[in-house]
């Protein structure tokens, strides 16, 4: 039973293996992306699997409920504002792929290395 | 005079720099760019000069600057080593510059505005080295001296001079930086300060085989004084042109080294401290070495300026060799050398000037018979060169005598035997040439028939000859000047 | 609460503030205009702070009112207000100095957005300067890592946009290995505030999570700070943003991460953590020497001038690890001393740099023969930066050396090998200053190259010999940076002033 | 014992969808695949008690960002990779990584342990003084917006920067595209003008997502919202209209120059109520000197603060979104 | 009364979950791109329907069942259309109609045109199992963007069946009709 408690944070850290052997392995500027994304949202699920308290409920407080547990809001918090710096930071990098493609006429890295190295 | 000594001071450093920027407006304007270095060259004279009899009278004219580093002043101090060294380069400037005027013409070199504004600046450096007070302001100036020295060597431009003024800098900055920073760096660690006091600020804060490796690193790292694995670049700087060379050799680059391992024997170690100290016999040997092996290679050389570097070598090492003897005779005698040798040898360079300027010959072999067309310059020649083998008349005896003196003191054998063979080397290297000049006939035709070279030359020749000859007359006010040195 | 009381608020909000209203009016000029004002009034308001904190006296501003551990609050010490003044300063320079060439390289129709990218690379660099809490960090981190991809992606050459693109994807893994390491911390303390956090890491018992929390977080800025391994985003980064950006990144940008680096590994893991010093000695130490001989080495052998001067900073921030690594006070101020000089030295040459470029069109060192007579004062400028990353007297480069020196002297027989190390390398970069230097003077102008006479404009040597005059400046008068060093220094290792 | 069994579920689900996006070689199929991965993440979130992190997530997650993916996609035409590069360096980084954190959380606090160090330090004083400082029934939005007020002033400038990012990369009119064919492109985005039931029934639901998002808005003090959500949820229903109506009809629905405005404008305010609060003589973002009595102004200052996040937020998605349509129009 | 309710409740959300799972075992079972979206559209509103109505009698008389209900219009609004567009731009795409067996090894007398179709109804299929109302946008966007891979295939399909001569000039929905005939004799 205790282990189960740690399952969150085994998850935690396969998935960064995947993301983060995504972004490393994969040429491809979109799939590296989506690697990073995945990289990301894995963080997220650090943070907020330390919030998570037995019988607590959203950090809500109605006014005609006494001594209710909640949740800890503060990772929350946090990770609210992560999402958005990730949402932008994809999308900043989704334009920049964009300038990539009619720049060079591909996004495989290394057709782009070639082509940089020829110069 | 009219202002207070630490002004003097002052105004020794600003002077030349003031004469660079002059010149520097005055670019375009040939005769008014000579005037202006001639009379840059005699104000710094004056004022250099005129600190003088305050020295004699024991006085210790004092100057601060500001506070670079917590602890660390650029401060300036005058005592008789430095007052030596900056009469000497202030003196000498105006000489070479009344030469290089002439040399400059005779060979009409491009860009000659950037020649004496970098030889202003070079000067500055020197007077800055002569009379900074602790260490650290003396490393300044050192490495202004080494940059600003750098356009003067690669002055022609072209791949050659660019190549051996590269060597020439590496070498400099490499060592300076290499060796001589961590040197400083270390001392005011252990010592907590820098400052050039009588007596030594090691004493007993250092335990001895560090003491060793302390001295080599100073020795190695002041690469100007030119110990003969770090020689190379002397060689390498016969490329400039010979005004530059005799700046470099007899007026400040070398003497800026010489005088810095003097004054860090005296003032950082101390020559007590440093006296009972076997590891300083490790310099002597390296001294001895470097005379012995320097004298070898200059006999095979033929190209005159060549010989005459490697000369100056051996002669940089009879100084560090007197220094490093520590008796009182000895360090007296490096100082005499250091002033003998800067006439003797700024009189064979502006010789092998005035050669090249007349007959475009640089080699020795094709220079028989040449004391019949040019009997002034070889004849100054000639004196320069008895001055450096040490015959009496000339100032060379006076400072060989005092080291030999000192050595015989400190009955110390090898010493002995070093100066004794260098000077039978010296003698083997310069007579068979002065003999050819003057007794054979003209083999090789010059390019065209010439006659003496031109005369603001001659006269600077003729003058510092005369010059080797006063120091032998007149040498005892500064042996006892130098000899406060010793006083504790 | 008086104007007074409100400065460590206000060198971020005036930044803040101006960057909406630059990026929408869209008047002819505008934005530069209003972009430089805010950098320049909050470089005045980062000078009062120095000017408060000099005393050693540490600043502390609640925001929004909230008491310490639950509101965010800004923690203003000297090494802070230090820091701010150079991230302001050279960002102020860079853009009078860039005035010229950035209207020549980034287009009249995408200025506002640039200037307002500007403005907010300059308030997340200091943002993350001053401010005492580690997720704070992290959100100014962002801001001022995605304004700088914006500022590269604007360079002129197709290049830059990969260079970007590889800029984002490591910076990105770098932030998130940081957030991963507050993360981690908050799980064994519960608390965000810096202070709070140094008390409490202390009394966790199991101690595995916080020592994976200093290694995330130690590798996580040393990404963003590109020491030597993980630094492969920086040249190419460098060498295709605009001239004006690389002044300003080259001079501040990598600084700030090594200075979270420093304020973490020392204000909140050097109390707790039983042998931090030996740790932190085992993990820089290796770095900065890979990284002055790499860096050295990769300069040499490199043509294009940028990209040459890119690398000599891979080599200087090995020196800042170094001094890191030494937890001394002096090795401290000898890294935060070398932090503000390496700024100005490569900002002035990064300036010379983009004078260089605005003529001669190209960097490449082979084909800027004969600037030496073309360009005087542009290549003097250069000279005297050069001289300064050899570490020559009168240039800031020694006294950095100095302090780095006379610490590694302290540390026994690792410490003479580090001397040895650091002179070597500072020898390496006489090579290749020399080596462009030589090109420059001596070098003859290839025939086809189209000859150039003119000097660059005015108003872009001006500001390159302020620069150039002010390094030589704080060379000769070491009071203000290496005063404020040495506070930093003795506070962060809690040594009493 | 319940929220075990479906975070076991729903991890494991997760992790299975990360790998079929690693194996896929369909780019599609990975962006499809990314929009389920964060739907599922959204599911866990909930699970976790985290309600305003799921909203954010599955509006954020799976709806702008697979937007943005598939925008990208179109216009950069890449169906298929190369095969991957020497798989050893990456494999061994990513396994090192990951041995190191599992081997540092072994000892971590388990999951929903209530006497973690987590619930003991800062977290009570946010849910005891909440009701008394603020009065603000969600605690997370009273934290977001007053206690932790600059780091969401940073997260809206962070906002604030893609755009602006986005704008100098494809603001600039774009040289003639060679990549896609001229009459491809065109012939495949006007043929969705003959799918009359998707444009009947999308034009329908517009409005309702539209007011949906302003009630997400406004009760983001009372339940899970705010302005993110907000103002991305506002974003898709713009997006969904200019994708049924076609990209010029959705710039005329909400022109460039509006967006960009919006903004603009929420960032300014959001900075402005600071200065406002700095002027009446409390420190930046205090919002308690706002009016004369503390918890109204509290009040006040969230209510103006969340509405400038959601005008940012929903310029900055419709701004992006439009700059990625019109690159692709020619 | 309530356990009534409860009865009623429970039947109905196991009618809805056994619809689901039928609807998931279809989208398995069925040989090739439209029966198998067929299966998933009808069973997901069908199924989600009786789950939501299921809940809706657990909630009482609180607020929650008009909330369900609220949901229950959005998906009986939108799953549909979802299932329609998406069909609609398949048959558009020229998403062959070929059978395969259920191991998708293609049936042996169409090798030459279901050998590139099958790329195509993969990864189509995998879409439509995702359909959930959240990113009802996102689905008519994959509509929209599955246009131009079938362009894409469309194009090499007329190279791979140049030699075949006529069926090259046919359009898309000659494909179709021709697909229709044959289903209902293939499947096993």
């Amino acid at each position: 039973m205790a282990v189960l408690g740690l399952y969150n944070y085994f998850i935690f850290a396969v998935l960064l293996m995947i993301g983060l052997y995504c972004i490393l392995a994969r040429t491809n500027i979109i799939k590296s992306l989506i690697g990073l994304t995945i990289f990301q949202g894995a963080v997220f699920l650090l943070y907020i699997s330390t919030d998570k308290i037995d019988g607590g409920t959203a950090p809500i407080i109605q006014e005609g409920v006494e001594n209710q547990i909640f949740a800890n809001p503060l990772p929350q918090v946090l990770i609210l504002t992560a999402i958005v710096v990730g949402i932008s930071t994809t999308a900043l990098a989704l334009a920049v792929t964009v300038r990539i493609k009619e720049a060079y006429g591909t996004i495989e890295e290394d057709k782009i290395q070639e082509m940089d190295r020829e110069l | 005079m009219i202002f207070s000594e630490a002004d003097t001071i002052l105004y020794a450093l600003v002077i030349p720099l003031v004469g660079a920027i002059a010149i520097a407006l005055a670019g375009r304007w040939p005769n008014v760019r000579e005037t202006v270095t001639l009379t840059t060259a005699v104000c710094l004279a004056v004022v250099v000069w005129s600190l003088v009899p305050s020295l004699q009278a024991g006085g210790r004219p004092e100057l601060q600057l500001g506070e670079m580093l917590p602890g660390l002043r650029i401060a300036f101090k005058v005592e008789p080593l430095g007052m030596l060294f900056a009469a000497l380069a202030s003196g000498l400037w105006i000489v070479n510059s009344v030469y290089s005027i002439g040399y400059m013409r005779g060979n009409n070199e491009k860009n000659q505005t950037r020649f004496y504004i970098c030889f202003a600046i070079a000067l500055a450096a020197a007077v800055g080295v002569a009379f900074s007070a602790n260490l650290l302001t003396l490393f300044i100036f050192y490495e202004v001296l080494t940059i600003s020295t750098y356009p003067l060597v690669a002055h022609k431009g072209d791949e050659a001079t660019v190549r051996s003024a590269r060597v020439y800098m590496g070498i400099l900055l490499g060592t300076s930086i290499g060796l001589l920073l961590p040197a400083m760096i270390w001392t005011y660690s252990i010592a907590g300060t820098l400052d050039f006091t009588p007596g030594g600020i090691l004493e007993g804060k250092i335990a001895e085989p560090l003491v060793g490796l302390l001295l080599l690193m100073f020795a190695f790292g002041i690469g100007k004084a030119a110990l003969m694995p770090i020689h190379r670049w002397l060689p390498a700087a016969m490329v400039a042109p010979t005004p530059v060379s005799a700046l470099l050799h007899a007026v400040a680059v070398v003497k800026a080294g010489v005088f810095t391992v003097t004054k860090v024997f005296v003032y950082i170690f101390g020559i007590d401290f440093l006296f009972n100290q076997p590891s300083h016999r490790l310099i002597i040997w390296f001294a001895c070495f470097t005379i012995v092996v320097s004298s070898f290679i200059a006999l095979r050389q033929t190209n005159l300026k060549r010989l005459l570097a490697y000369s100056t070598i051996g002669q940089l090492s009879y100084v560090v060799l007197a220094a490093s003897v520590l008796k009182p005779l000895s360090e007296v005698g490096a100082s005499m050398h250091m002033m003998a040798h800067a006439f003797g040898k700024i009189t064979l360079f502006f010789a092998a000037g005035a050669i090249y300027v007349a007959s475009k010959k640089t080699e020795i072999t094709d220079m028989r018979g040449i004391g019949r067309r040019m009997p002034w310059t070889m004849a100054a020649f000639a004196v320069g060169a008895l001055s450096m083998i040490g015959v009496p008349p000339t100032g060379g005896f006076i400072s060989k005598w005092y080291i030999l003196g000192g050595a015989i003191q400190d009955d110390n054998y090898l010493a002995l035997a070093t100066l004794v063979a260098s000077t039978l080397l010296n003698a083997a290297y310069f007579l068979p040439f002065i003999f050819a000049a003057f007794l054979y006939e003209e083999d090789v035709k010059p390019v065209k028939p010439h006659g003496e070279a031109p005369w603001p030359m001659v006269a600077a020749l003729t003058f510092t000859a005369l010059l080797t000859f006063a120091f032998f007359l007149f040498h005892q006010p500064i042996a006892d000047l130098e000899a406060q040195i010793l006083v504790k | 609460m008086t104007l007074y009381d409100q400065l460590p608020a206000l060198v971020v909000v005036v930044l803040l503030f101006t960057a909406p209203i630059t990026y929408m009016l869209r008047l002819h000029g505008f934005p530069w205009f209003s972009a430089m004002a805010a950098v320049v009034t909050s470089f005045v308001v980062a000078c009062s702070l120095a000017a408060t904190t000099i005393g050693g006296e540490t600043i502390i501003y609640e925001m929004g009112g909230w008491p310490a551990p639950y509101g965010i609050v800004l923690h203003i010490d000297a090494l802070s207000a230090l820091m701010a003044m150079l991230i302001t300063g050279a960002s102020s320079a860079a853009l009078i100095f860039g005035a010229k060439s950035l209207a020549d390289e980034v287009g009249e129709e995408t200025a506002p957005a640039f200037f307002a990218a500007w403005l907010l690379c300059t308030a997340g660099l200091v943002g993350m300067v001053i401010t005492g809490d580690a997720f704070n960090i992290f959100v100014f981190m962002e801001i001022s890592s995605l304004s700088t991809y914006v500022l590269i992606s604007a360079g002129p050459d197709r290049r830059a946009l990969i260079s970007t693109y590889r800029y984002i994807v490591m910076g990105t893994v770098g932030a998130t290995f940081y957030l991963i390491g507050v993360g981690f911390l908050y799980m064994v303390t519960g608390t965000l505030n810096t202070a709070d956090l140094a008390e409490r890491v202390g009394q966790v018992e199991d101690i595995r999570l916080v020592l994976v929390a200093a290694g995330f977080v130690s590798v996580g800025l040393a990404i963003k700070a590109a020491v030597f391994p993980l630094h492969s985003w920086m040249p190419n980064a460098y060498t295709f943003a605009p001239n004006a950006v690389t002044v300003f990144i080259a001079a501040a940008s990598t600084k700030v991460s090594l200075y979270v680096l420093m304020r973490v590994d020392y204000a909140i893991f050097q109390n707790s953590i039983a042998n931090h010093d030996i740790q932190l000695t085992f993990f820089l130490v290796p770095l900065g020497v890979l990284a002055l001989f790499a860096g050295s080495m990769l300069a040499i052998y490199e043509k294009n001038l940028k990209r040459l001067l890119a690398y000599s900073s891979v080599a200087q921030i090995g020196y800042i690890a170094l001094g890191i690594s030494m937890t001394s006070v002096a090795g401290l101020t000898g890294a935060i001393v070398h932090m503000f000089n390496h700024g100005l030295i490569k900002g002035g040459m990064f300036m010379a740099v983009a004078c260089l470029a605005l003529r001669y069109r190209t960097v490449n060192v082979a084909n800027l023969a004969g600037a030496g007579k073309a360009m005087p004062w542009t290549m003097a400028a250069f000279v005297v930066g050069g001289l300064g990353l050899i570490g020559v007297p009168l240039t800031p480069g020694f006294i950095s050396k100095w302090y780095l020196v006379l610490a590694a002297l302290d540390e026994g027989w690792l410490g003479a090998l580090l001397v040895a190390i650091i002179l070597i390398s500072s020898l390496l970069a006489v090579i290749y200053v020399w080596k462009a230097i030589e090109v420059a003077y001596f070098g003859e102008p290839r025939s086809n190259a189209v000859p150039v006479t003119e000097e660059a404009p005015l108003v872009m040597l001006i500001p390159t010999w302020i620069v150039v005059l002010a390094g030589i400046w704080i060379a000769l008068d070491t009071s203000v940076t290496v005063g404020l060093a040495s506070i930093a220094a003795k506070t962060l290792l809690g040594v009493e002033l | 014992m319940i929220t075990i069994v479906f975070s076991l579920f729903l991890l494991t689900m997760l992790v299975i969808v990360a790998v079929g996006i690693l194996r896929t070689d369909n780019l599609f199929t990975a962006v499809m695949l990314s929009g389920i991965f964060s739907l599922i993440m959204a599911a866990n979130f909930f699970i976790l008690d985290a309600a305003d992190v799921a909203l954010t997530e599955a509006v954020i997650g799976a709806g702008i960002s697979t937007v943005l993916f598939l925008g990208a996609l179109a216009l950069t035409a890449e169906y298929d990779r190369s095969p991957p590069v020497g798989t050893w360096v990456p494999l061994l980084t990513s396994s090192a990584l990951g041995g190191v954190i599992i081997f540092a959380t072994l000892q971590a606090p388990r999951l929903g342990d209530p006497n973690a160090v987590v619930h003991k330090h800062v977290a009570p004083w946010y849910l005891d003084r909440t009701p008394e400082l603020i009065d603000v029934p969600n605690v997370v939005t009273a934290v977001l917006a007053s206690f932790r007020g600059y780091d969401t002033l940073g997260e809206v400038f962070v906002v604030f920067i893609a755009c602006i990012g986005v704008m100098s990369l494809l603001g600039r009119v774009r040289p003639r595209r060679d990549s896609i064919e001229e009459d491809e492109f065109d012939k495949r985005t006007d043929n969705l003008r003959h799918h009359l039931i998707p444009r009947v029934v999308g034009k329908m639901l517009v409005p309702f997502i539209v007011l949906f998002g302003l009630y997400v808005q406004f009760h983001g003090d009372f339940g899970p919202g705010g302005g993110f959500q907000a103002g991305a949820l506002i974003a898709a229903g713009v997006i969904l209209y200019s994708l049924l109506e076609g990209g010029p009809r959705g710039r005329e629905l909400v022109p460039e120059w509006f967006s960009s405005l919006l903004v603009a404008l929420g960032a300014f305010t959001y900075t402005c109520v600071g200065v406002v609060s700095m002027a009446m003589g409390g420190r930046f973002l205090d919002y308690s000197v706002l009016s004369h009595d503390p918890v109204h102004g509290q009040h006040m200052g969230i209510l103006i603060i969340e509405a400038g996040v959601g005008m940012t937020v929903t310029g900055v998605m419709i701004t992006i979104f439009h700059a990625f349509s019109r690159r692709g129009i020619r | 009364m309530d356990l009534l309710l409860d009865i009623a409740s429970a039947i109905l959300l196991l009618t809805g979950g056994f619809f689901v799972f039928v609807g998931g075992f279809g989208v398995m079972r069925m040989p090739e791109f439209f029966t198998r979206m067929h299966a998933a559209s009808l069973t997901d509103t069908g199924g989600a329907a009786l789950i939501l109505l299921g809940l809706m009698l657990q909630g009482g008389l609180t607020l929650v069942p008009f909330k369900l209900a609220a949901i229950f219009l959005f998906l009986f609004l939108t799953s549909p259309t979802a299932s329609y567009a998406l069909a609609n731009a398949a048959l558009l795409s020229g998403v062959s109609t070929a059978c395969r067996n259920e191991t998708g090894a293609p049936l042996p007398e169409n090798e030459v045109d279901s050998a590139d179709s099958k790329p195509a109804s993969k990864s189509v299929a995998k879409t439509s199992a995702s359909r959930t109302s959240g990113r009802k946008t996102t689905a008519k966007q994959a509509a929209e963007q599955a246009a131009p891979k079938a362009a894409a295939r469309k194009a090499s399909k007329k190279a791979a069946k140049k030699p075949a001569g006529k069926a090259a000039k046919k359009p898309a929905r000659k494909a179709a009709k021709k697909a229709a005939g044959k289903p209902a004799g293939k499947k096993s």
